[in-house]
């Protein structure tokens, strides 16, 4: 048997903390090996020391049968082996060429020579199939294409051996689509890949085998071919996992958001909602669906006061809305759990105690003429972090302290805990595992059955459909269609949220 | 003689006589009268066998405002019988501590503190200035001659006015171009100052303004390194500056100081050290040194000097000395000062 | 957890002690006596009633401007005005000083609040420039120091005197000087401003830690994106954040027109005491009560420092240098931490 | 006067009062594209001030008309090394790079007069004998115009300071070494992906710092105050740091900036003789540079974009 690259029995320490507890993976060349676990299981630690970025504290790793000791990133690429970083690792102010050639520039009398390098990756991205414009910012170019270019800088120097950490969490389901069109190309140029996903679908489309982590510990290798989802859930957590979470009919009641004929334009001045319609109503759960920067981010922004609309009207519960301070919104009853929950859900440098009244601080019982409080707010912090399972070592621990997942669900449980008539939820499950994910959807069902109104914006097709009892697909702006999930299949809510005209099948309004 | 026992002294019963000064922030090496006043104690330590140190002579250097107090505070603790503030910003602080320690005898340079146990040291540097006037007016080519000032403040005052009358009684066709630093240490400012006047046409500049002036002489130096056939001058202040204006070019030395107005703050506490240790401490009285007695005046060296000036300076000193001449201290008088030319 | 508090505790210590020994090494190096050094130093900021006076007076505006930088490192701002502001202070402590003849119980307080209020206004607009503007604020209110310089000399010049380089005195009734202690300081400066200066600073720790303005500001500093997702005024809380920092620098201010130096006169440059304000901030790692002791130990070597030349002979720059380490020191805290957790592990 | 007239006298006081600070905020400029925040260039200048006097005075007799040069070459090495301290502090350390550049200030004053007080016995230096000569360029001076406002009475090292703004935005804009500094200084953790060694160039980036802030303090030392003291540097770093944000961390854009300063300062002291200026009160001119300076920030450029990772030390594996 030919491993192009062996990790055996590898062992990484931070602290006191063991990350990696002799954890073997065997890479095959021309296979495509999923890497597979719960958030913080010890993935991207792992291929971090594939990488070179860090250190294993025991344990070999072969390239090609020769014992290699990696101790920097230039000792990977010259190994061959390239890293796509589950955090992109692109400097915004630069051109793709620029991220592209960084490191290892071609020069011209000390000059670096920007037309060769250029003309090289237009070959390059010609040949893989990556779509990319050499000379644009990073800033200006989209999430799927910023991921083209990681691709590239790999391909750029050379490697054979490539490692995807969670590469289709901020993807869209096309982008994603190309994406394994590509993994699947590389490989038939002889490339292997170490893929890392949460998402067990992708595993089963593209992987040849996948080894399962779990908290630091290795669980073994299987064939894709002889396991199915339900088994490698269950062997990653520990338990059984419910995808499809259960859910009564949807009992909907008066209308609690009325979005009338919305204009939003973005930063630059151009209209991103473009006279939309939507309601949405108590106890259900609408959906929104569409590919990202169809204006989803501004129609929250707009809905949540953190923008200003053009015109149109919003009411909640039949008061105007529109263009409220934020402040003003919260308190007429309004939840939002931000898209981005390190820009805008968290004062990470906050202890979470203090994250749980970020709207809440100026209002008794966690304030009176203007003293805080801290009893209170301590006291509910440690309820909240019961029963929303937030897993920290106490209320006290600063939130940046805290897993993805984890901060999360501090920030669902602060907004489910202000008993909002509408809860806004955006990407509400972005990066998160499976478990986390299965305790997400259920917490908002919950809310709905309480006779709250949901709102829901999400790339992933499988929670849009799942949790949603009405789907309303987005396209440039415009709410295009509205649609019910059990009548409607993901490739024809695919082909809408491409632009494509609706069709007769399953609409309902 | 040393050591000599002095019952006269009020500050005590020691056998011994000791003195003290404390400089604002310029420290005794800032080329002014810091610098000079404590010239002017060492001597009289020496002359009088003293040991620098307690009980005999020493100084503090202060470096901020907020020093100037403790300082002044920690020479009395220690005892020592004469106690000098050097500089228009000690006043205040000396003022407060005489209050406070009416037995201690303290003497201010450069402002006057009406107290019975300060003495008041003051310096008629209008007149000094006068003279280096009368030089300027005298020397000047193109009739266009420059003041530099540190601060727009009274005493900086005495000198513009006295300058300006000493060109004006010599050479009535001269323009005295004035301006201030705004600090007195600046050098950039200085430098820049100078560069436009050059610029301008002006050959000679007066500067009153401390370590800015140094800038004063980088300029002309740099300038005279450019070209050693233009004819431009610097007057010093305080000391004799002829050292900071020697500039080489291509092997040759030449000095861009025409000369100095020197002040002569050594020689005032120098004077004032005697009295007191003589028992006659003049606590109470404003001492003012002038040209008669030799307080302030025109620097030793004057090689750049011609005769001619140097005897037409000698002729306004006697003058001055004479009473004949009353050389104005402020721009009001100077006003005055000009319409009797007319 | 309280392993972490002692290291917090340790670390501003070890950094003291640290500083003190590279000082001796350096006086050892270049000839002098680090122990009569050392000894002056004490003696002079500690030695007897006057020097502790002396010290304690140096220890107040030092308070006030360390509370300044704090306040405002707390807030996520960065205020290097706070000498500027403390010059305005100055100025309006003084200008109310001389130009009414009031009660004390009114007279004294309006004069702290003119300064207060001065050095708020010279603050609100480098806050009011990167609230609207975004303009960064350290450069704003390094120009605006040199602003307050400048300005300052003029007034002091043109209305406050008759072209003089000093105001007037300021009344009686405006003055926190206090023949009391003076007398058991053996006429030393000390003034009441240190009761002020205490009290400034429980105000500091009351209002970040415990009110929801102090929450706020805070956040605001911490994540102005999260901040306004929660409904707070982004904006408002930079000007207001901005504005108490330069309040405290403004009260700075007033301890020197009204305590120490009972006027004001013209400024070849800048006190020092604002840039030093820094220093105290950093040491007493911008909490209110570290900032207490840390002004303490700066006003010590400080005052102390004057002591040096005469006694043993070392000058006083060799408290700049100290000074300096010491800085560096509790800013390389990572350095102590590695030590203390090598010594923890070996005492294991 | 004429307007020629006061243009000629105020541009090459411009030029001479900006050479310093062109220097030093070039050297800025490298430290914070590195990502490390550098407020400890006025203490870097002093050290170059000193260094510079301090060598010329003690080597004028053996170099005579070479002193000056190799003071700044001294100067500038001196700077470098004295700028470890605040990259140990802040990049090895992971000192709050403000806090750390705070002390390399008073350290800077401290030790320099330290050393002043215990080499000469007194608080200030004396003056050096030989220092820049101001000269006229050939050819370019005889250019009308032109030539007599820029090409005369100037300063060598000012010409050298205007042409380093543009090599050093070569060497950021055009090199591989360049776009490593500024990737260190934008993402630390992707040029370290990219196997750059970022406290390596950050190290360098810190100590060109300190080099071109030796060069800048010795610069004016040796041209304008021709000795050291306490009050030979006051502000001019700061100054400079002022440049380099106000150029938006653009070498020529500091240029540009120092530029400016060096024409509003110089327009404040020869604005007392331009006649409509002559009313105006002085300190209406003083403080001109500094709200011009705020003005501009305000109204032309905004917000100034700093490197993203400025003043964030790297530590391997952190996000
Ligand atoms: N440099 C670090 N120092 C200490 N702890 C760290 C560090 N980096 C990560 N952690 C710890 O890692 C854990 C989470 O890491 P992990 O990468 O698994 O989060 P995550 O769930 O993937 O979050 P995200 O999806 O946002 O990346 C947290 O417990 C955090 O404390
Ligand atoms: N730099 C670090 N310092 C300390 N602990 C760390 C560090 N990086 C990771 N960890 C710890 O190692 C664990 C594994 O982290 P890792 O990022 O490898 O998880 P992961 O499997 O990639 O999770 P995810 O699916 O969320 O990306 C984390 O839970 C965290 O506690
Ligand atoms: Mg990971
Ligand atoms: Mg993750």
């Amino acid at each position: 048997m030919e491993y192009v690259i062996e990790m055996l029995n590898i062992r990484k320490v931070f602290g006191n903390f063991v990350a990696n507890d002799n954890i073997t993976l065997q890479l095959k060349k021309g296979e495509i090996h999923a890497l597979l676990g719960e958030n913080g299981a010890g993935k991207s630690t792992l291929m971090n020391v594939l990488f070179g970025l860090y250190q294993p504290d025991g344990g070999e790793i072969r390239v090609k049968g020769q014992t290699v000791k990696i101790s920097n990133p230039n000792v990977a690429n010259d190994l061959g082996i390239g890293m796509v970083h589950q955090h992109f690792m692109l400097v915004d102010t630069f051109t793709v060429t620029e991220n592209i050639i960084l490191g290892s520039e071609p020069t011209k009398l000390g000059k670096i020579d920007i037309k060769r390098a250029e003309q090289e990756v237009r070959e390059l991205s010609e040949r893989y199939g990556l779509a990319v414009d050499p000379t644009a910012k990073i800033a200006d170019i989209s999430v799927g294409m910023q991921q083209r270019v990681e691709i590239l800088k790999t391909l750029y120097r050379g490697a054979d051996i490539l490692i995807f950490d969670e590469p289709t969490a901020v993807l869209t389901p096309q982008e994603i689509q190309e994406l394994i069109q590509i993994m699947k190309a590389l490989v038939r140029e002889g490339k292997s890949i170490i893929l890392i996903t949460h998402k067990l679908k992708e595993i089963m489309e593209v992987c040849d085998r996948v080894t399962v982590i779990r908290r630091g510990k290795g669980i073994g290798t299987l064939n894709v071919a002889d396991t199915n989802p339900n088994e490698l859930a269950a062997l990653m957590v520990g338990r059984e996992v419910h995808f499809k979470t259960e859910k009564r009919e949807a009992t909907p009641g008066k209308d609690v958001l009325e979005i009338k004929d919305l204009v939003v334009k973005d930063a630059r001045g151009v209209t991103v909602v473009n006279h939309l319609d939507l309601t949405v109503r108590a106890g259900e759960i609408v959906g929104i669906a569409g590919v990202d920067g169809n204006g989803q981010s501004e129609l929250i922004e707009a809905i949540t006061g953190l923008i200003k609309a053009e015109s149109g009207s919003i009411k909640l519960n039949g008061k105007e809305i529109l263009n409220l301070p934020p402040r003003k919104i919260t308190e007429a009853g309004v939840g939002h759990i931000p898209q981005d929950r390190h820009k805008h859900g968290l004062v990470l440098d906050f202890p979470i105690g203090e994250n749980i009244v970020l709207q809440t601080y100026y209002q008794e019982p966690y304030s009176k003429n203007g003293i805080l409080n801290f009893k209170n707010i301590y006291d509910k912090a440690r309820q909240l972090i019961k029963e929303f399972d937030v897993r920290t070592p106490d209320e006290y621990t600063k939130a940046r302290a805290l897993s993805g997942g984890n901060q999360q669900k501090a920030i669902i449980g602060r907004e489910v805990d202000r008993n909002p008539d509408l809860l806004i939820a955006a990407q509400p499950t972005r990066g998160l595992d499976v478990g986390a994910i299965e305790f997400i959807h259920k917490r908002l069902i919950e809310q709905r059955d309480q006779g709250k109104a949901v709102l829901l914006v999400s790339f992933e097709l499988d929670e849009i459909m799942n949790v949603s009892d009405r789907i309303a697909v987005i396209y440039e702006g415009k709410i295009v269609a509205i649609v019910d999930p059990k009548e409607i299949t993901e490739q024809e809510l695919g082909l809408l949220m491409a632009g494509s005209k609706r069709k007769e099948a399953g609409v309902s309004s | 003689g040393c050591g000599q026992k002095d019952e006269n002294n009020a500050g005590g019963n020691k056998d011994t006589f000791s003195v003290a000064m404390v400089t604002d922030v310029g420290g005794v090496d800032d080329k002014s009268f810091n610098q000079s006043a404590w010239e002017g104690l060492q001597k009289f330590g020496e002359d009088n066998g003293m040991k620098k140190g307690k009980g005999g002579y020493d100084y503090l250097q202060s470096q901020s405002d907020a020093d100037y107090t403790t300082n002044l505070n920690k020479l009395v603790r220690s005892d020592f019988d004469l106690i000098y503030g050097i500089g228009f910003l000690m006043a205040d602080a000396i003022g407060e501590i005489a209050e406070q320690k009416p037995k201690a005898q303290f003497a201010i340079v450069d402002s006057v503190v009406e107290k019975p146990n300060v003495a008041s040291i003051t310096f008629k540097e209008h007149e000094g200035s006068f003279l280096v006037g009368v030089v300027a007016g005298l020397t000047t080519k193109t009739n266009k001659i420059g003041f530099v000032g540190g601060m727009e403040i009274p005493l900086i005052e005495k000198f513009e006015s006295g300058f300006r009358a000493g060109v004006k009684a010599v050479n009535p066709k001269a323009t005295v171009e004035v301006q201030y630093a705004g600090a007195f240490d600046q050098a950039d400012k200085g430098k820049a100052i100078a560069s436009s006047m050059y610029a301008s046409g002006i050959d000679v500049i007066y500067h009153a303004a401390g370590a800015t002036g140094n800038g004063v002489f980088s300029e002309a130096k740099d300038l005279k390194t450019k070209d050693p056939n233009r004819e431009l001058w610097v007057i010093g202040v305080d000391k004799d500056q002829a050292p900071e204006g020697v500039v080489k070019v291509g092997g040759k030395e030449y000095n861009v100081t025409l000369t100095s107005m020197v002040k002569r703050v050594d020689v005032a506490v120098y004077d004032v050290a005697k009295k007191t240790k003589d028992g006659q401490f003049p606590g109470g009285k404003v001492i003012e040194y002038g040209l008669p007695e030799n307080g302030v005046g025109i620097a030793p060296t004057q090689d750049n000097i011609k005769p001619e000036v140097l005897k037409a300076v000698d002729e306004w000193k006697e003058k001055i000395i004479k009473g004949e001449v009353k050389v104005p201290k402020t721009r009001d008088e100077y006003k005055e000062f000009e319409a009797t030319l007319k | 957890m309280s392993s972490g508090r002692l290291t917090n505790f340790l670390i501003p210590l070890l950094a003291v002690l640290l500083g003190v020994i590279v000082g001796s090494i350096v006086m050892v190096i270049s000839g002098y006596d680090p122990i009569a050094g050392y000894s002056a130093l004490l003696y002079g900021a500690f030695g007897d009633s006057y020097y502790i006076g002396e010290t304690i007076r140096q220890m107040t505006p030092y308070i006030l401007a360390g509370l300044a930088v704090a306040f405002a490192f707390r807030t996520g701002l960065f205020n290097i005005g706070v000498e500027g502001q403390l010059i305005v202070g100055w100025l309006a402590a003084v200008w109310v000083g001389v130009a009414f003849e009031l009660p004390k119980f009114i007279h004294l307080p309006l004069a702290i609040l003119a300064a207060a209020a001065a050095g708020a206004l010279w603050a609100l607009i480098p806050g009011f420039l990167k609230a609207r503007f975004k303009v960064h604020e350290v450069i704003v209110t390094i120009m605006m120091n040199y602003i307050a310089l400048h300005a300052t000399n003029a007034i002091i010049r043109s209305v406050l005197s008759d072209k003089g380089y000093k105001s007037e005195e300021i009344h009686e009734s405006a003055s926190l000087r206090s023949e009391f202690l003076q007398s058991i300081t053996d006429y030393s400066t000390l003034h009441y401003g240190i009761i002020i200066a205490l009290l400034a600073a429980v105000i500091m720790w009351f209002l970040l830690e415990k009110t929801t303005k102090g929450y706020e500001l805070r956040a605001v500093g911490f994540n102005q994106h999260a901040s306004h997702y929660a409904g707070m005024n982004v904006s408002n809380n930079i000007v207001l954040a901005m504005v108490i920092s330069g309040a405290f620098a403004g009260v700075a201010g007033a301890m020197e027109g009204l305590g120490t130096f009972a006027n004001i006169s013209v400024k070849a440059g800048f006190t020092g005491v604002g840039f030093d304000g820094i220093a105290v901030a950093l040491l007493g790692g911008n909490n209110a009560f570290g900032i207490i002791l840390s002004a303490l130990l700066f006003g010590a070597l400080k005052v102390g420092a004057l002591e040096m030349p005469s006694s043993a002979g070392v000058p006083t720059e060799l408290v700049d240098i100290v000074i300096a380490l010491i800085i560096f020191f509790v800013a390389s805290s990572y350095l102590i931490r590695l030590l203390l957790t090598r010594v923890k592990k070996e005492g294991k | 006067m004429g307007v020629f007239e006061i243009l000629q006298i105020i541009i090459p006081s411009a030029i001479f009062f900006a050479a310093p600070l062109i220097f030093t905020a070039l050297g800025g400029v490298f430290s914070e594209r590195s990502g490390v925040v550098n407020i400890g260039l006025e203490g870097l200048m002093v050290i170059g001030a000193f260094t510079g006097v301090v060598f010329n005075l003690t080597f004028a007799e053996q170099f005579g008309e070479l002193t000056p040069w190799l003071a700044l070459l001294v100067a500038m090495i001196v700077g470098a090394v004295f700028s470890l301290l605040h990259a140990v502090a802040s990049i090895s350390f992971r000192a709050d790079q403000v806090v750390s550049g705070v002390a390399i200030n008073f350290l800077a004053i401290g030790l320099s007069l330290f050393l002043v007080k215990k080499m000469y016995g007194k608080g200030q230096t004396d003056q050096i004998q030989i220092g820049f000569d101001k000269i006229d360029i050939p050819v370019l001076s005889d250019i009308p115009i032109i030539g007599p406002l820029l090409f005369e009475n100037g300063y060598i090292p000012s010409y050298i300071a205007i042409a380093l703004a543009f090599v050093v935005w070569y060497v950021i804009f055009k090199t591989p070494f360049g776009l490593r500094l500024r990737s260190v200084g934008e993402h630390p953790m992707a040029a370290d992906t990219m196997g750059i060694n970022v406290a390596r160039m950050r190290y360098i980036a810190v100590m060109l710092s300190g080099a071109l802030a030796g060069i800048g303090g010795a610069v004016y030392a040796t041209i304008i105050s021709r000795d050291f003291s306490h009050a030979t540097i006051s502000g001019h770093g700061f100054m400079a740091l002022a440049a380099m944000i106000f150029g938006k961390w653009h070498p020529l854009g500091a240029m540009g900036a120092a530029l400016f300063f060096g024409f509003a300062q110089s327009l404040s002291i020869v604005g007392q003789t331009i006649p409509f200026l002559k009313e105006v009160p002085t300190v209406y001119l003083l403080i001109a540079p500094y709200v011009l300076t705020i003005l501009a920030l305000t109204g032309f450029i905004g917000r100034a974009d700093a490197p993203k990772a400025l003043g964030t030390p790297y530590i391997k594996g952190k996000r």
